[in-house]
């Protein structure tokens, strides 16, 4: 059964249409990728997904349950969780209070056991913070961990928020466009480290303009334009597409 | 003499030293880029050159007049446009009012008219937005507002922070192309860029930024060629 | 149904009061997204003023004709000007260094500041109210059973005018357009050659002159004022702002003659009114916040991620 | 950590002897009001330190703590609830008020809230004046019930009161650090600054900010109880904006979001206040200097000193760290400044 | 000044035992003298200072000296309880303290008496008029510690007696119809409710009684629903600064100039006339106090005090004043009684208890067992051409 299945999803803005009867599915394990030019609607598609918008028809499941009406906070706890375009870290936390509280979802404590520090919220912490400090291994930031997070290179900022994402053992993450800005040495790095995720069992659905990256890493490709999708298959597949190339890649082969 | 001369630039935030001796120039006509890694100090060059910090040492000079002590304002009147590393659009403004406040420093209405046609014919995607609030455009959308922002005011220096950052393939294609025509009509242009490849591709010359100094400085051609520029930022995966 | 309509006008002539403190509350505000709580005080500042000129004017009494429109011009336009240097120098001396600060920062500086002009105010004029002259003739008509004042009508006109003008400042001409820009986002506005400093700068002073121009007005219609004045009347005009959905000039004259058009039927149709128009007032607030999160007029822009 | 330990260690010593020491009752029952305004300005920094919300109404939970202590412990209306049992009661109360105003209002960005808590703040205590019937409208309350310990009674003595206040002090630190290092302190720290970003950390955000304003509030309950107690009356006038911004800059001088600073704030102000203004014109008049009248220059001072802490030291005098650091990096950092405010605008659904 | 006194620790009980070598008597004043409250705190004090001050100048016997320990009781520029309680301590806690003027508020009061009570200090208020400060099950509430002694005393009528005498009046009058309005504050309220009562049960009627808002300064719709009403008058149960004067002024615009206005001693200041301007003439207002013009003694008080501060009296000033004369008379004769020692604050309350016929500028004053002065007399004036002038004087004691 698919992980992600997005039915006959619409999303309009007023009378912009930014996505339009979309239906694709995920399966679980392994890494999609989503392009399309600037515009077409695939960080609209996260934001439906995350319920940061409602859509305006058509339904999303996930794991098998319908994500409609929840908000994101209850759908982050089912497992979506997700970096955005622009980097949004919790600025003046430490590396390691962001990567806590990316736990916050799975954690117990109440109100009351964070008011009087049960035993039960200490050992809790405890494990938190252990965690905690095994993702920014995991994202090579272990010496960073009592650094604001926004005194860290734009780099670290990426990976950072990652480790952030993974910290609530999510089922599926969504990253967009996590190489942009980076350098191509800093993107190899992070092809190294979306490879690992997926090897720990998190299925890694990802949009990119880095075409590079997106070869490497995905095993499908869904092809989105004015909101709707034009292709979907494997890499090399979609990059031959006739309408792929006309709206997206460009004649002179895009490989940046 | 260039066009514009930077000499021994320090540059600080807080106790943080982000720029030491940073000197460059472009001469009238040139397209300079200007690379290196995140957080060499790229932006900081910029952000000192348009006023928008104020160097703690050193020489800013525009067409023979010291600027370093000039605000912004001032500064973009005298022809130094900057597009800004994160597109900074005016979210609750239409594209039009975005595109009208980029010739905010000029006054002829003829002009003003004539360059609103020229972006919008090299960004049509533009022209379909006039009356969107910029802050609802896509990333990319985005991108192509601030940099069709920025030529509004008719430059004679376009200072670019990564203006491909976030597009499609096909769109840094279209930016390239952009930033060589509006080179070809005279404007002179200082490019910053992670794509570097594409970058020393259309540049006449480059710098190279290391933790706040200038590491290398050549030709283009010559530091596409140099093992070291190679290895550190153009990147191992085939082109 | 006299009683009603006479409530109306009554509403409309304090609501037109608050309006156009309000003006300069929302102007501010969205300038520089800054609750300045000054703005209250600077307004009985702009009453201070107007009497320091009428006395210096050596004007206590009736005035009618030329020298009438001569004195209320003379007094408007000076008490405008000295409250809208005082904002300048407000935002000089408190404000600028916080720009990207915290904006809890430069809110505390703001009821600092508030303050500071209470007191000086204080020590200018003492703890006690004190009176203006009659300058104006206030006849009054009476239509049906309603009686209107010219002082009344004067109050509602100039709300109208000034809210006008602003519109008209902000959206049409070149300075309107930097302000708005400098809202958004500073750094990129100085990249299109805008000075931000002058343009907070005149920010301050339209947004002061109004607080004057209100002080003005308010001196004459009720002839009286003392230095905290502008408690009270601050809270309902930037409530009134917030009503009208803040950043929003036809809002702030909405929220204001809203404001005053509530207070007197709550007055007139609660039993024991009088004691609870407060409650009222900030209970509708409540609600149509609740309802419409950014005000009556208000924009929201939905977040883009 | 063991020098600090010592240091607390002496310091809690020190204020516990002090009674014995000074036998001025009057220096006793200024600490004690203190007391009251530190445990006030701990409550706030809960909500406005911790979590970012700026509330300029907070007095009306002082005066809902104040007046449940007065309607539920005299002979207003006959019943006696003993003074212990209205402090774990008033808190209640108060807290369930913060959710009553917080419920319908948090969803509303920054300044909106605070014009709403400012507006709460006008209408609570001048819906105790009006309410005359159950509350003697302007009069207020008076003789409340007298709290005793093992049968002895507080009577008139600023003293018992001073040590009910320090343990609630020291009860109170304990629970904000608590709450400072914990999975809500963290929740709170990260709506403060990236709400957005923090719902997608499966934050509930109107929880996350209702347990602020319910926890804020509670504190303000139980100062409410105690100085309603001591001062054996309550009336309508005592809880004005006044007071909730006096609290405000007490965390503001101290430094907002630590705990110590508040607390510092809270006690410097206090004792400008409430002591060294009315008793050095007393001085002054005294020596002969009969015109010298320092406390109506009050407004003044602290008009002064909000503007000039802010200006040159935001931070407060014993800042957080956090604070610190968004104080004085931001100012150096326009470009991040901007990028928040714009997405600021984004008002959240 | 600069004499410092000896003390010895005493128990908090207080009854001061007489101290060798001190030669300091301080009396303690406690008024709100900062913010809104000034305006009529600080000629308040001043009052009582200028007492203590001449008889300083004059010499108290056996070589004391007197001074004012005077404390400010508003925080951030109100009136507030805690603080004046703080400042009742800090006199207790003094034992050059004999005795105390103030405060000006009576919800201040409320949270004094009882601490005065305990400590068996003599207290006079120049002002504080509720009451329930005095009499009633609400007075025995006050004295907590020693339920049978009595340490508050007032020399001013209490606004019982204000509102009856305005009722009287106004029936006297033939004013029929009344709209009642107050500042809902304790002094205010009280009056308007006593008004309220009294005027009913003298056969007129209330069409309506309304509570202002603080800070309210636009009376104009209120005076719209009075007048469709159509009362005979407005009684005014308030101060100038929490809006009598405002009221007045605006009842013009709402086209009631001919109803009549009648308020308390509230609007007994040139601030009235100031705020209120032509509209102040015709109204009327009772205080509770004889004509001071007839009683030389006044013109004395209002020359000196205005040559001390150079400002005129406040509507207190005198009152105050008297009380602080009153103590310290009581303190002398405990002084000469006790063999030039420093008297106990025992005999210095006894002997203000026992006051009577003592001539002040606001006519002669003893104390009832409850502490309320023995001189109900109430005058009332009419405001023509901008000056109060005397109109009737009513004698509740008949
Ligand atoms: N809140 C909104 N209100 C109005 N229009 C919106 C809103 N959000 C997105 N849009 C529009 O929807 C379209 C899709 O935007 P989206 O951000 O999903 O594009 P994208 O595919 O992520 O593009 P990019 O690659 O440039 O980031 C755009 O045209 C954008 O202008
Ligand atoms: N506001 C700031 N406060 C403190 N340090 C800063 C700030 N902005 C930049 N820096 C630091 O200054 C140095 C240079 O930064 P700058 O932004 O100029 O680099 P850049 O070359 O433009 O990098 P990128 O490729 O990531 O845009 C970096 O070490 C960065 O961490
Ligand atoms: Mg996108
Ligand atoms: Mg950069």
């Amino acid at each position: 059964m698919a992980l992600l299945a997005l039915d006959n999803v619409t999303k309009a803005f007023g009378g912009l249409v930014a996505v339009k009867e979309l239906t694709f599915e995920l399966d679980a394990g392994g890494i999609a990728a989503m392009i399309g030019p600037n515009g077409a609607g695939k960080s609209t598609v996260f934001n439906l997904i995350t319920g940061i918008y409602a859509p305006s028809s058509g339904s999303i499941d996930f794991d098998g349950r319908s994500l409609r009406g929840l908000r994101t906070n209850r759908i982050a706890a089912r497992g979506i969780a997700r970096t955005f375009q622009n980097i949004r870290l919790f600025a003046f936390m430490s590396a390691l209070d962001n990567v806590m509280t990316g736990r916050h979802a799975r954690m117990g404590a109440s109100m009351f056991d964070s008011l009087l520090h049960t035993p039960r919220q200490r050992a809790e912490e405890r494990r938190v913070r252990e965690r905690a400090r095994e993702l920014l291994k995991f994202v090579d930031l272990e010496r960073a961990g009592a650094s604001y997070a926004r005194n860290l290179p734009y780099g670290s900022q990426r990976r950072l928020e990652i480790a952030r994402a993974l910290a609530s053992d999510p089922k599926l993450l969504l990253l967009d466009e996590p190489a942009a800005g980076m350098n191509p040495r800093e993107k190899d790095e992070l092809i190294a480290l979306i490879g690992r995720i997926r090897d720990s069992g998190v299925t890694v659905f990802l949009i990119e303009h880095d075409m590079n990256l997106v070869m490497n890493v995905s095993e499908r490709v869904t092809v989105l334009d004015h909101g709707e999708k034009i292709a979907e298959g494997s890499p090399d597949a979609v990059r031959r597409d006739e309408r792929v190339i006309e709206a997206y890649l460009g004649r002179a082969d895009g490989a940046a | 003499m260039a066009l514009l001369e930077v000499d021994g630039l320090d540059a600080f935030y807080g106790r943080i030293r982000a720029l030491e001796g940073v000197s460059l120039r472009v001469a009238q006509g040139e397209i300079v880029a200007l690379i290196g890694a995140n957080g060499a100090g790229k932006t900081t060059t910029l952000r000192a050159i348009s006023g928008l910090m104020r160097a703690a040492k050193g020489h800013i000079v525009f067409d023979g007049h010291d600027i370093g002590r000039l605000g912004p304002a001032e500064i973009v009147r005298r022809g130094i446009g900057h597009s800004p590393e994160g597109r900074r659009v005016f979210a609750r403004m239409t594209v039009r009012e975005n595109l009208e406040l980029g010739a905010f420093t000029r006054t002829s209405g003829a002009e003003f008219a004539e360059d609103f046609e020229r972006v919008l014919a090299i960004f049509p995607r533009l022209r379909e937005r006039l009356t969107q609030k910029s802050g609802t455009l896509s990333g990319g959308e985005q991108q192509m507002l601030a940099m069709a922002r920025a030529l509004m005011s008719r430059p004679r220096l376009l200072m670019l922070d990564e203006p491909s950052l976030g597009l499609s393939p096909i769109l840094v294609q279209t930016i390239f192309r952009v930033i060589r025509e509006i080179n070809e009509r005279g404007t002179t242009v200082l490019l910053i860029e992670q794509n570097a490849r594409q970058a020393l591709g259309i540049a006449t010359r480059g710098y190279v930024l290391e933790v706040g100094k200038i590491a290398f400085e050549d030709t283009a051609a010559n530091l596409m060629a140099s093992e070291a520029v190679r290895a550190a930022y153009l990147g191992g995966g085939a082109a | 149904m006299d009683v009603f309509f006479q409530q109306i006008v009554n509403g409309l002539s304090l609501g037109g009061i608050y309006a156009l403190i309000a003006l300069g509350y929302t102007m501010v505000y969205g300038i520089i997204e800054l609750i300045n709580f000054a703005h209250g005080d600077v307004y009985t500042l702009g009453t201070f003023f107007s009497l320091a000129i009428l006395t210096g004017l050596g004007v206590s009494g009736e005035m009618h004709g030329l020298p009438l429109v001569g004195v209320v011009l003379v007094t408007l336009i000076a008490a405008m000007l000295l409250c809208g240097l005082t904002g300048v120098l407000i935002e000089r001396l408190a404000y600028r260094r916080l720009r990207n600060a915290p904006r809890l920062a430069p809110l505390i500086t703001a009821i600092g500041m508030s303050f500071i002009l209470e007191n000086v105010m204080q020590l200018w004029h003492g703890p006690s109210p004190i009176s203006f002259p009659e300058v104006i003739p206030n006849p009054a008509w009476a239509l049906g059973g309603v009686e209107v004042s010219a002082k009344q009508i004067a109050v509602i006109g100039l709300a109208i005018v000034m809210m006008a003008a602003l519109q008209l400042f902000i959206y049409k001409t070149k300075m309107g357009k930097a302000m708005r820009a400098t809202a958004q986002d500073r750094d990129a506005a100085q990249l299109m050659g805008i000075d931000i400093n002058t343009t907070i700068a005149v920010t301050f002073l339209i947004g002061s002159a109004l607080a004057g121009a209100a002080g003005f007005v308010s001196g004459v219609y009720y002839g009286t004022t003392w230095f905290f004045n502008g408690f009270e009347a601050g809270l309902k005009a930037f409530t009134a702002a917030v009503l009208g959905g803040i950043g929003n000039v036809a809002g702030a004259m909405l929220g204001g003659f809203l404001i005053g058009l509530i207070e007197a039927i709550a007055t007139q149709y609660i039993p024991g009114g009088a004691q609870w128009t407060n409650v009222v007032v900030f209970s509708v607030l409540v609600l149509v916040l609740i309802f419409r999160p950014s005000g009556l007029l208000g924009e929201s822009l939905p977040e883009k991620v | 950590m063991t020098r600090r330990h010592a240091a607390l260690g002496f310091l809690g010593l020190a204020l516990v002897v002090y009674p014995f020491v000074d036998r001025n009752n009057s220096h006793v029952d200024f600490l004690a009001n203190a007391g009251a305004f530190i445990l006030l300005a701990l409550g706030l920094n809960i909500v406005v330190g911790f979590a970012g919300l700026l509330d300029l109404g907070y007095a009306a939970f002082f005066a809902i703590g104040s007046y449940s202590y007065a309607m539920l412990a005299s002979q207003q209306f006959g019943i006696h609830v003993p003074f212990w049992l209205m402090l774990l009661i008033a808190p209640v109360v108060a807290a369930l008020f913060g959710l009553l105003l917080g419920a319908p209002t948090l969803r509303l960005r920054g300044d909106y809230l605070a014009i709403v808590t400012l507006g709460f703040g006008e209408i609570v205590p001048q819906t105790f004046l009006n309410l005359s019937q159950y509350t003697n409208g302007p009069n207020g309350i008076s003789s409340l019930d007298q709290p005793s310990l093992f049968g002895h009674a507080f009577g008139f003595s600023a003293t018992p009161y001073y040590y009910v206040l320090l343990g609630l002090i020291a009860l109170g630190i304990l629970a904000a650090r608590n709450l400072q290092n914990s999975r809500l302190g963290r929740a709170w720290m990260a709506i403060r600054e990236d709400e957005l970003a923090a719902r997608h950390m499966g934050i509930n955000t109107t929880a996350t900010k209702l347990a602020a304003f319910a926890l804020g509030a509670s504190f303000s309950g139980l100062a409410g109880v105690v100085y309603a107690a001591k001062l054996d009356l309550v009336s309508p006038d005592e809880f004005g904006f006044n007071v909730s911004v006096l609290v405000l800059s007490m965390l503001v001088l101290g430094g907002m979001g630590n705990i110590w600073g508040v607390i510092v704030g809270s006690f410097v102000l206090s004792f400008i206040n409430s002591f060294l203004l009315p008793q050095s014109t007393s001085l002054a008049h005294a020596a002969g200097f009969v015109n010298v009248d320092f406390t109506n220059y009050r407004f003044m001072l602290y008009g002064v000193i909000l503007v000039t802490m802010m200006l040159f030291r935001p931070e407060g005098l014993i800042p957080s760290r956090q604070r610190a650091a968004e104080f004085h990096e931001a100012i150096l950092d326009p470009a991040l400044a901007a990028q928040e405010q714009s997405e600021y605008e984004g008002v959240a659904r | 000044s600069g004499t410092t006194t000896t003390t010895t620790s005493q128990s908090s009980s207080g009854s001061a035992s007489a101290v060798a070598g001190a030669t300091v008597i301080k009396i303690g004043i406690d008024m709100p003298v900062s913010g809104a409250d000034a305006s009529t705190g600080i000629p308040t004090r001043n009052g009582a200072v200028q007492a203590i001050e001449e008889a300083d100048r004059k010499g108290a016997p056996a070589g004391f000296t007197f001074v004012a320990y005077d404390l400010d009781d508003a925080v951030q520029g109100v009136h507030d309880p805690a603080q004046g309680a703080q400042n009742t301590r800090a006199f207790v806690s003094d034992d050059a303290v004999l005795a105390m003027i103030g405060p000006f508020n009576s919800s201040v009061a409320r949270a004094e008496i009882p601490i005065t009570n305990d400590a068996g200090l003599a207290q006079i208020s120049a002002s504080a008029t509720n009451p329930g400060l005095t009499k009633g099950p609400d007075a025995a509430s006050l004295r907590t510690s020693h339920p049978d002694v009595n340490s508050f005393f007032r020399v001013c009528t209490t606004d019982d007696r204000q509102g009856a005498a305005g009722a009287q009046f106004a029936r006297k009058l033939g004013l029929k119809k009344a709209f009642i309005v107050d500042d809902n504050e304790t002094y205010g309220k009280g009056l308007a409710d006593v008004f309220d009562a009294q005027f009913r049960s003298l056969g007129g009627t209330v069409l309506g009684h309304e509570h202002l808002t603080k800070g309210q300064t636009d009376y104009k719709a209120l005076l719209t629903k009075a007048n469709a009403l159509g009362p005979d008058v407005i009684f005014y149960g308030g101060t100038t600064a929490t809006g009598g004067g405002l009221l007045r002024k605006q009842m013009r615009d709402a086209g009631m100039a001919a109803t009549a206005y009648l308020g308390g001693d509230g609007i007994s200041d040139a601030e009235f006339e100031t705020v209120a301007g032509d509209a102040a003439n015709g109204v009327y207002y009772t205080v509770a106090a004889p004509e001071t013009s007839k009683l030389p003694s006044a013109a004395g008080f209002v020359a000196a005090y205005k040559k001390r501060w150079s400002t005129d009296v406040g509507p207190y000033s005198a009152n105050a004043y008297a009380a602080a004369n009153i103590e310290i008379a009581a303190i002398e004769k405990a002084i000469v009684a006790g063999g030039a020692k420093t008297p106990a604050r025992a005999d210095v309350l006894k002997n203000v208890a026992a006051t009577n016929g003592f001539p002040s500028p606001i006519g002669p004053i003893g104390f009832d067992k409850n502490g309320d002065t023995t001189n109900p007399i109430l005058t009332v004036y009419k405001i023509a051409n901008g000056k109060g002038v005397f109109v009737d004087q009513i004698n509740l004691k008949s």
